[in-house]
């Protein structure tokens, strides 16, 4: 069942992994996004992500069904990890797995371009210098 | 008419607040609605950059609006 | 360190991801090969994996390091199982730390594919008719 | 010269053995050697379908063999 969750605490990508195993799947295929100690030359501290959280869920389960009916695959999860984040944390995982490489692979791949496009999360950086500052490309 | 507007992430800091009751004008418009948010604040985003949800789903600007409307404008949005 | 290993016993992916983590990169991306239970129309119940274990390692080494000059990527690991497997067992794992996901995503997909190309490794299905045989596509 | 030949997968099972020697003729070829070894054991693939390795690195079917050689015909991989 395809399924994205928001998240206040830790994310375990073993757990999400673990519950994705089907027998049918020879290709498994996994993003995580990790909070990066850098940002276009600045130096990052830590991060804050705030979420729309009805409408993210919505969005974030529409993107999922619409990757399922794209794609040859099984299954696709996706959770976002929301509130304060320190360097190294894992802020978001997708997990799709397929019959086939190619399919697993072009789907994780859609649905975190999908989600970092279109699910109402904003990120705001803590540089080193003290400012801190809400993205919005 | 009385709508509710809900702000997050830049537009919440600016406004000092995540929601705030607003009367508007039966039949009044999104447009009008961002319009008098966005003086009274000071944002700096243009209409065109943001999208705008209503009762929790994103609509076009031209949506009507009603009694007790739940609105949300959003600015560009910086997950994963 | 680029690492290529051949394993005979059930490979951890949690424990391999974990030993990629760095606060320089924001995007991890893993391939999974599980034992599917089913091969061009026919049922599968169990593999073997067959190595030749000299070259394979070499070969494997090579792919890593060609990965590391082709994408800009900050690592790259990967194992594959050898003998025999059940379904749903993890055969291969490929893992590529970076600091973007397009190279990460990139890399990924680029050494599975040079993998099952180039590294002498061959799997023998066994299948629900009691038939087995060797793959060499 | 005495070479020894290993064989994997499909090969070893016809072969059934995974490894033999060879007594070849002075300056004789990887070629040679497979087409001996081919007929021998009624290999089904041809040459062309095949790589081969010398001393654990793969190298060209014309590279020259010598005295106690380690030969690998490799059939085509499904690894992964």
């Amino acid at each position: 069942m395809p399924d994205f969750a928001i998240s206040e605490s830790p994310i375990d990508p073993a757990l999400l992994r673990q519950a994705m195993q089907s027998p049918q799947c020879g290709a498994f295929v996994a993003f995580e996004g990790w909070v990066r100690d850098n940002h276009l030359g600045k130096s990052v501290l830590a991060l804050d992500y705030q979420v729309y959280r009805e409408l993210a869920l919505g969005e974030g389960e529409r993107i999922m069904h619409e990757a399922c009916a794209r794609f040859t695959i099984v299954d696709a999860r996706a959770v976002h990890r929301v509130g304060s984040l320190a360097l190294g944390d894992l802020a978001v995982w997708v997990g799709v797995s397929a019959g086939h490489r190619d399919a697993a692979f072009s789907a994780c791949r859609w649905i975190i371009d999908e989600i970092k496009a279109r699910v109402p999360i904003w990120k705001r950086e803590h540089y080193a210098d003290g400012v801190s500052e809400w993205l919005h490309p | 008419m009385k709508v509710v507007v809900h702000y997050f992430a830049s537009l919440r800091d600016r406004a000092g607040c995540s929601s705030e009751d607003v009367e508007m004008a039966d039949g009044a418009s999104l447009s009008a609605l961002y319009a008098q948010c966005s003086t009274r604040h000071g944002f700096d985003f243009p209409q065109a950059r943001l999208r705008v949800a209503l009762d929790d789903a994103f609509v076009s600007w031209d949506h009507g609006l009603h009694e007790g409307a739940q609105v949300v404008f959003l600015p560009p949005v910086s997950g994963g």
